[in-house]
């Protein structure tokens, strides 16, 4: 029996530009949480706050952040994984609850890109990939996940057209979601002909930098059943990490974080990957998309490319994928975006997705990767 | 000190494995090898994560041998790199096993790839006096 | 009954400049706390790297770490709350777990501040503080901690004097401590007539910027034993925060985030302030630990001056505290302090502290704080 | 936008606050009211804490009265600010309850500050056309 509950959910509508202060925004989707369970800060024992922290000038943002809420003198913590942050706050919630330190936890993931100009963005992007044996080669994101897409090409027969597919499901499913950042659908051809960012990514296999907030609450089961008659339950928790230098790395088909923490999460909830009906995976690019099915096991590896050109991970497909636009289509500001997935999943799990609702969803899947395949977080959830 | 002077842009000065740069400037890419343990390095380092012994490592030289296992043409760069643009991107693994991220010589073609094309890493001087490596076409013989 | 244990600690000399790299400065306090307990990098679970990132040009640094620790597939994440980032990792490891979640954790925190020129050190002090009210006004560390020194003066007629006798008895304790950067034994003298830096603090009053690594291996009750014969049990966790704005606080005689921490962390020990037989205290600046002896109740509010003047805060006095130098004798590299302060605890309780070693010491307590007063963990330790 | 108008160096441009930079350029000093539940903010917020209202707050000047509760004199500052040393620091508190952190005029002297001393919050324009608030002794009368 599982004991520890997803009591709430909020997020802010990802942005190109908030035009707010990064308390200012925290406090949108902290309230939308709080008003989604009914409490008040005072209820909250405790805060995680993730995010990646090179975008803001104020250092220790955690501490700006909680007096904003409220959150003062309960203790918090400033997580980071880059872009997995939001979900390693949810495990690290889970652990404290838990473990009996605290009955009820906030996460609070948020990222303000907008906040630096494009010039000291691409700065902080050189510094992301190791300083010492990559970042002087000119590293950047979408090349490491280039590497990544020719090897998967190379060894699979995997297409252009077919992360292509992946860009376009997402487009689909994003304008049916307000707090998407990308209200419009694509074709095959506008993703096929966009300029190329790095060989084989093209400008609409990259997802896109936004502003935005999320907030989940976290509960033990006691308090859960008190503060809501729809609790969704964490059943599986999976972590790992993969060398950050590209040289000692030992596959460039798939990611290694992402099977392990599938593994991990998969045999502490007693699933499998066929028992998922609803997942979000991090399609920071279209190529991350193809190997999470396969590192998930929805497929076998090479098969995600037919995957998606089949439409199984469509919203009436075997395994219904990213049905609020994944990160291709909401945006991804680096520490909201865990939280982000968590919400959609409990709102499936819940049977509040309107218009995006897939039908019988009782078992649901996070999947959320930190830098270049670096961090892998899996989390299974069970209404 | 002496880290500074790799790569276009070097984040680090300080390091253990700075004679790497002094070798590279006498033309040669060297690894490490653990004297306790027998592992071998490259990149180099001066910590054992196998046999967990620090600073009882040799420089040993490569096997400069090396095929291309996957590549990107990178149109867009980080801030400092922009006027190399396009360059390629690649990893690549060594007859003995070892794996490299670095650059392709611009001479280097994307048309020329080919899975059997054999590399060799090399030191290559920059303008302003810096030093990196770069993979360059193994002349054959 | 306890169910977390301390099995291993390592650290680093702290000094003005390491000359290495983070990973190396790293790899030398993981060592020493895997030889401390016979453990190799892969029985360990999980990892929490702890640091301030401002000092690094590498992003996300853990991952850059855990992969040259080998401790790669296992999950890390990056932990923050400035000054307290070590004792934060270690409450996480022992939330990790008590949950079940994992047997055996790691807790790395180090700094490398000689990475950066002083003004650019300079220039992230500035952006340490509330940036939005109070960063525009030229707050620093210092200036902060002045505030708070000149309120308890003013209120409790704490004299400078005492202050200075902190440094005094930091001073004389460092030099028996081979890991500790300051190595003379400075007079009252001194410490009173050495320069202003924000009145009434001068430069004896506080602490330096150091490059140094820590590390704490933590493990479950039924690892612990097979482990070590000596573990050492975490048996009482308090931590709270603080507004950060300085406009936003009820209290500069004292850190409210100290004293609710500290209450919590008596409470789950079940111990009371007389029962501590031997603590470190987080003494950045000499008004620090004077705070710090009152919130932790080893006297009452005000007295905390003639404490430490009437010798009971040696190693012979009622409550021994900083018998290793403290922060103002060891220097300061943020991150890897709190691990250090466990170190010090830890070979306390396992009666290996040599010459520093207190007498009968069945009970410890490490009290860390992050910025200005922001932050406040207290962590207890039984053997 | 507005708010990077604040303090000799502002960190922050955008916040649902920059009004308050506007009205101290008219002279005044702003805290903002919850017009849900009434409480009172200084500094400034458009966010209730108390009752999690968003955006349903009235600016309302403050009673500029201030007696010092603490203070500190600099002699040492962060990287932009050096050129102002030395700088008295306070925290002060306000005839209606308000806290505020900030300098004290250069015109007063360590040596007037007494414990009944009263002091006013005046915005104050610097040399490049910035503007921010400091403490100045309150004419009695
Ligand atoms: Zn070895
Ligand atoms: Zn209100």
């Amino acid at each position: 029996m599982s004991e520890v509950a997803v009591v709430g959910v909020g997020q802010t509508a990802f942005t190109r530009s908030c035009g707010v202060t990064i308390k200012e925004l925290c406090f949108e989707a902290f309230k939308e949480a709080l008003e989604d369970c009914n409490l008040y800060p005072k209820e909250i024992e405790a805060s995680l706050i993730c995010s990646a922290p090179e975008y803001d000038k104020q250092r220790s943002p955690a501490g700006a952040i909680v007096e904003y809420l409220g959150l003062n003198p309960q203790p918090t913590t400033y997580v980071e994984n880059i872009c997995a942050s939001g979900t390693t706050g949810v495990r690290l919630a889970y652990s404290l609850i838990k473990s009996g330190l605290h009955d009820i936890v906030a996460v609070i993931g948020f990222q303000k890109m907008s906040e630096l100009t494009s010039r000291e963005a691409q700065e902080r992007m050189g510094r992301g990939a190791d300083i010492m044996w990559d970042s002087p080669f000119g590293l950047t994101m979408p090349a490491g996940y280039a590497l990544y897409a020719r090897m998967h090409m190379k060894t699979y027969g995997t297409t252009e057209e077919q992360m292509a597919e992946v860009k376009v499901k997402s487009s689909k499913y994003a304008v049916l979601n307000p707090k998407a950042m990308f209200q419009r659908e694509v074709s095959l051809e506008e993703v096929l002909t966009s300029r190329v960012i790095s060989s084989p990514l093209k400008f609409y296999d990259c997802s896109a930098n936004a502003d935005g907030a999320s907030c989940v609450i976290l509960a033990s089961a006691e308090k859960a059943r008190k503060i809501t008659d729809t609790p969704v339950w964490i059943v599986g928790i999976g972590s790992a990490s993969e060398p950050l230098s590209m040289a000692n790395r030992t596959s460039f088909v798939g990611l290694n974080c992402a099977v392990e923490a599938a593994r991990q999460a998969y045999k502490m909830a007693g699933i499998e990957p066929k028992d998922v009906d609803v997942a979000e995976v991090h399609d920071c690019f279209t190529i991350a998309e193809i190997m999470a099915y396969e590192n998930l096991g929805f497929c076998n590896p090479g098969e995600g490319g037919k995957l998606v050109q089949e439409g199984q991970t469509y919203i009436d497909g075997d395994f219904p994928v990213n049905i609020d636009g994944g990160l291709l289509g909401k945006g991804h500001p680096i520490g909201a975006t865990g939280g982000s997935q968590v919400r959609t999943i409990v709102m499936q799990l819940r049977g509040d997705a309107g218009r995006l609702q897939v039908k019988r969803a009782e078992i649901g899947l996070v999947h959320n990767i930190g830098g270049i395949g670096l961090y892998g977080n899996v989390l299974i959830f069970r209404r | 000190m002496g880290f500074e002077k790799f790569g276009k842009i070097s984040y680090i000065r300080e390091t253990k494995v700075a004679p790497f740069v002094d070798y590279l400037e006498q033309g040669k890419v060297m690894a490490t090898r653990c004297r306790s343990c027998g592992k071998m390095y490259f990149p180099p380092r001066m910590d054992c994560e196998q046999c967990m012994t620090s600073d009882n490592m040799e420089w040993k030289e490569i096997v400069n041998e090396w095929k291309i296992l996957t590549y990107t043409v990178s149109e867009f760069a980080p801030t400092g790199f922009e006027d190399d643009v396009p360059y390629i991107l690649a990893i690549a693994e060594s007859a003995e096993g070892l794996r490299v991220f670095t650059r392709l010589s611009k001479d280097v073609k994307e048309e020329q790839l080919q899975s059997d094309m054999k590399f060799k890493l090399a030191p290559v001087r920059l303008p302003d006096g810096k030093i990196t490596y770069e993979l360059q076409p193994l002349e054959e013989g």
